[in-house]
């Protein structure tokens, strides 16, 4: 049983999918059953197999059974779980359940009688996340992007919002675009290498004295697979899908796809980085560490700033994972000799899905229940739903990265490997960033304290929204959410300080997988 | 893995690409893509790859132009490009 | 946008034309990807997978189509998710375009539509349909079947099937082939196709073997040794495979054909 | 010229068309404004990628990847040991085509969602031209900038 764990963590969620495609048609109470116990499989899985490679380093898991002792390797599929993909498989499990638990209600009243196709297209999503995180085939990745990318332009385009459609149609060229690059610099590697999976790969590549590395159409695999990879995690000149997509999607649809696809995405970057090409590759060889830190520089500048001139709440929140795209990439690329900017790049991962679960929760629960899509409609919040925004208060001070909480650990460990590195501008973008978010959130914070819900049909200027306004009858009928999603959010705001808290172990494994990464390279 | 025939069928398929993208009927352009697809499975079937160009005929030729047709029917035929 | 678009073409062509320059020649059998890569002085760095395949199929699967064997067996795992992605697709394009509306007795026959020269192209259309329509099927099934000894397989075979019920539905009318093949049949059929896919990997998961390991089932398979369980079981794949293309096939169209709403297509 | 010919393009003109062609793809996508355009665009530069993977696993002079009497030829394999019965050269790359057979799948459902995508879009504006469409968001967003 326990050595079946690495398939069991992507196919519970598969057989979960096609049991609802079954019978969620008839009963549509049926779904959301199968779904929780279907991701808890896998969480329990994860959980597993995470314990196991704590106790005896990676686990490997053949596909078909095509390991090296009956075939050569690369003939079958390898799935391959160290300490680092353990964590995001169990962040990815954890996170899922959380917005399972939100949709109850949710997924009824936001897709009407389509809610079995939507459980069947989160439960595909998740096993799509889930797969791409576990394989160790460089194509079988590209398969598992496409399952997840195709059901998560599904799950934008059902939203009754006709700008959603049409972020949603941006987001199929973009993303085709994106996984057709990734798709082309395999088929670059594959050109030069011979083989598909992904040791076997770094294997050739290394191999005397790395003289197939040095080909310049490894280079352009290399570029092609990068690229693919940052048009699918919107950083910076690429990211142009995401804040329309993702704001305008159904809000449980948005709640999933918000924490989970970028940071994804970057940890497949990260994979690919170090178990593909190499520590010495990337940086000894290729050399672009400034060029891409200086993108993540500005990256991280542009997604504050866009998001502090947005006056609706989810863009802002977008602009803002724009940024946080931006530290992680600048921090894997720090390259700094003790890999604390890698340590703090994975750590950001695991922090910001807990982070940005806790701001979109607390956001689409007040964008329902107030009709605040802006801002500045926020006014007196506080009193009305103070859990909700208790949940969002966690979230944003998290974001700003306030001690206790995870975000403070991660941006702590992002700048210590931008001094360990000599990129001060990576730091200084930190800092700045920080600044901006204390900014942004202060002045929510600000008008959901002291400002009354303004009349209807008024139009402000910024600023002065606070002060103006009565609390109109509307805004007097609004209170607490509903206990299904306060759950959600109050555990994602647990686990955002608990991960802040306990970051020591968390770090400790995340240093133990990266160090011998860097060692092979040297 | 005659090389000249290989060559044709490449240059036509240039010639058919560009030709699809230009039109600006919508219900050709489908058609065109269409055939595209048929010199690409020609192709495939020249260099080898009997599967790959049986699936492309059903899948690109066959099946594509076929939703193709049926979104342009349900939607406008002319375009402006 | 058409200035962004050109400088955007050039650099992404540039590069790869960069990257062409050191390919090996086209056609080459000694080239990494065929022949497994090598360092300069000529000793090879691990195996060729390739070569594995070619050499090594015969023996143990017994499958003469090397694709075949390498798409349901080898890379099954893969075979698997592909077949996922055109069950995504489908219930996508169910989420997206599907109208579902109260009253919904929305299968039944549509008014004929009966143009100045329909009727007559109808007739003709409608026969050569009559006749061709059990003849497609037929070698449809024929290429499921018989995916290990020549081209085909299940996907090609399910495109074909599906293909077959779009030619019904364009010929006569959307009506008519929802009659029989209606949407509850092919929204279960897209499933079973998966589950007997995946079941097929779950049995040897249970009989303590890896997912998808299919040299197991002789267990359960009469009359069969480790190799022709594999062949038999990669029959049985495919033909899971070719449901699940089938229905959503057919699925894609009808939704397309008819925005959503399933009543009367092109 | 015949040299250059012979020297640099001729090994190469497959790829050289693959790329060719994947750029005719990619500027369709980027700068067409009609979204039927744009995803004819991105099918083309989906079949350049195949056209490229199935050129890698091109062998001149073999045959298509299917082995006659593969029982015979391993049973003979047995006998004179592994090797000699199958000759690899003779038969075409099996790996490429396989990861195309996926990718072709994986083409026809991304179109098909799209144009599903196309359609709702069509219902929602009336036009499937890009500048239309933005021009209506952009009036609808002057309206009411909630919408």
């Amino acid at each position: 049983m326990a050595d079946q764990f690495p398939a069991i963590i992507v196919l519970a969620p598969l057989f979960g999918a096609l049991i609802v495609g079954l019978a969620g048609s008839r009963d549509h109470r049926i779904c959301f059953p199968v779904v929780l116990v279907s991701l808890a499989v896998s969480l329990f899985a994860s959980l597993g197999v995470f314990l196991q490679v704590l106790q005896s380093g990676p686990v490997s898991y053949f596909m078909s059974g095509w390991d090296t002792e009956k075939s050569v390797l690369g003939a079958g599929i390898e799935l391959r779980i160290d300490a680092i993909n353990g964590l995001v498989l169990i962040v990815i499990a954890v996170v899922s359940i959380l917005v399972s638990i939100f949709s109850i209600r949710r997924a009824g009243e936001e897709t009407t009688e389509k809610t079995p196709q939507f459980y069947v297209l989160f439960l595909l999503l998740t096993v799509g996340i889930f797969g791409m995180t576990v394989t160790n085939d460089a194509f079988n990745l590209f398969v598992l992007v496409e399952v997840s990318s195709l059901t998560s332009y599904a799950l934008i385009a059902m939203g009754k919002a006709r700008r959603g459609t049409m972020a949603a149609f941006n987001y199929i060229l973009m993303g085709t675009v994106g996984a057709s690059f990734y798709l082309l610099g395999v088929g670059y590697l594959y050109l030069k290498t011979g083989t598909l999976n992904m040791g076997h790969i770094h294997e050739v590549l290394t191999a005397n004295g790395g003289e197939i590395g040095r080909s310049p159409s490894v280079m352009v695999a290399f570029v092609m697979i990068l690229v693919g990879l940052w048009i699918k995690m919107a950083f910076f000149p690429l990211y142009g899908w995401l804040p329309n997509a993702y704001s305008y999607a159904p809000s449980t649809s948005g709640c999933i796809l918000a924490p989970l696809m970028t940071k994804v995405s970057v940890y497949v970057m990260i994979r690919v980085m170090l178990g593909v090409f190499g520590w010495e590759w990337v940086f000894g060889h290729l050399g672009w560490n400034h060029a891409v830190v200086w993108l993540a520089v500005i990256a991280i500048l542009a997604g504050s700033v866009l998001a502090l001139a947005q006056r609706e709440l989810k863009k802002m929140l977008c602009y803002l994972i724009v940024a946080e795209v931006g530290y992680m990439v600048g921090g894997a690329w720090l390259a700094d000799s003790e890999g604390w900017g890698m340590t703090g790049a994975i750590y950001h991962i695991l922090a910001d899905a807990f982070m940005t679960l806790c701001l979109f929760i607390a956001a689409s629960i007040l964008v329902k229940r107030c009709k605040a899509r802006r801002i500045e409609d926020l006014g007196g919040m506080f009193k009305k739903m103070p859990v909700t925004m208790t949940g969002f208060i966690i979230g944003a001070l998290a974001m700003i990265g306030i001690p206790p909480t995870c975000g403070f650990f991660s941006k702590f460990y992002l700048i210590r490997g931008g001094i360990e590195s000599g990129h001060w501008e990576f730091v200084a973008a930190l800092i700045l960033s920080s600044l901006i978010n204390a900014v942004l959130f202060f002045r929510i914070f600000e008008i959901a304290f002291f400002g009354n819900k303004p009349a209807e049909g008024h139009g402000h200027e910024e600023g002065e929204t606070s002060e103006q306004g009565s609390i109109g009858e509307q805004a007097l009928s609004v209170r607490e959410a509903r206990l299904s999603t306060l759950i959600p959010l109050l555990v994602t705001a647990a686990i955002v300080i608990l991960l802040g808290v306990f970051n020591g172990p968390v770090i400790a494994v995340i240093r133990s997988a990266i160090e011998p990464l860097i060692a092979v390279g040297g | 893995m005659i090389p000249i025939f290989d060559y044709i069928i490449l240059i036509f398929m240039v010639i058919a690409a560009i030709i699809s993208l230009k039109v600006k009927d919508l219900l050709s352009a489908s058609m065109v893509f269409g055939i595209y697809s048929f010199l690409i499975c020609l192709l495939w079937a020249e260099m080898g790859a009997v599967d790959v160009a049986f699936t492309e005929a059903a899948v690109g030729a066959g099946v594509s132009a076929v939703f193709l047709i049926a979104t342009v029917y349900n939607t406008k035929r002319r375009s402006s490009d | 946008m058409k200035w962004f678009a050109l400088i955007a073409v050039v650099i992404t062509g540039s590069l790869l034309i960069y990257g062409v320059s050191d390919f090996p020649d086209w056609g080459d059998a000694q080239s990494p990807a065929n022949a497994g890569a090598k360092s300069s002085t000529g000793e090879p760095i691990g195996e060729s997978v390739s070569q594995f395949y070619i050499t090594e199929t015969g023996r143990l699967t017994h499958v003469p189509n090397l694709v075949t064997a390498v798409l349901a067996d080898y890379r099954g795992y893969d075979t698997m998710f592909e077949t996922v992605v055109i069950f995504a697709a489908g219930m996508a394009i169910f989420a997206i375009l599907r109208v579902l509306r109260e009253d919904k007795h929305t299968l039944g026959p549509p008014a004929k539509d009966t143009t100045a020269d329909g009727d007559h192209g109808r007739i003709i259309v409608g026969t050569t349909c009559k006749i061709l329509i059990p003849v497609i099927q037929l070698f449809s099934l024929y290429v499921v079947a018989h995916g290990h000894y020549s081209p085909g397989g299940g996907f090609q075979g399910g495109v074909m099937l599906g293909a077959s019920f779009i030619l019904l539905a364009v010929a006569k009318d959307l009506g008519s082939a929802l009659t029989w093949f209606t949407e509850k049949r092919f929204m279960t059929l897209a499933c079973v196709g998966i589950l007997i896919y995946a079941g097929f990997g779950l049995m040897a998961q249970f009989l303590q073997r890896h997912f998808l390991d299919y040299g197991v089932l002789h267990v359960i398979l009469p009359k069969t040794d480790e190799v022709m369980a594999r062949s038999h079981s990669m029959l049985g794949v495919e033909i899971g495979v070719a449901f699940t293309v089938t229905a959503i096939m057919f699925a894609i169209y009808a939704n397309l054909s008819s925005r959503g709403e399933l009543k009367r297509g092109l | 010229m015949k040299e250059f010919f012979e020297t640099s393009i001729e090994p190469h003109f497959n790829y050289w068309v693959y790329v060719i062609l994947m750029m005719i793809g990619l500027w369709a996508v980027i700068a067409k404004n009609n979204l039927i355009k744009k995803l004819i665009g991105m099918s083309i530069f989906q079949t350049a990628i195949i056209l490229f993977y199935v050129s890698v696993g091109v062998k001149k002079g073999s045959g298509i990847p299917i082995i006659p009497k593969a029982k015979e030829a391993a049973a003979g394999a047995g006998e004179h040991g592994a090797a000699g019965a199958v000759n690899p050269d003779l038969f075409a790359n099996p790996l490429p085509h396989v990861l195309m057979l996926t990718a072709i799948v994986v083409g026809v459902s991304t179109l098909g969602v799209a144009l599903a995508v196309a359609q709702q879009l069509f219902k929602d504006f009336g036009t499937l031209e890009e500048d239309e469409i933005l021009e209506q968001i952009k009036t609808a967003d002057k309206a009411s900038p909630d919408g």
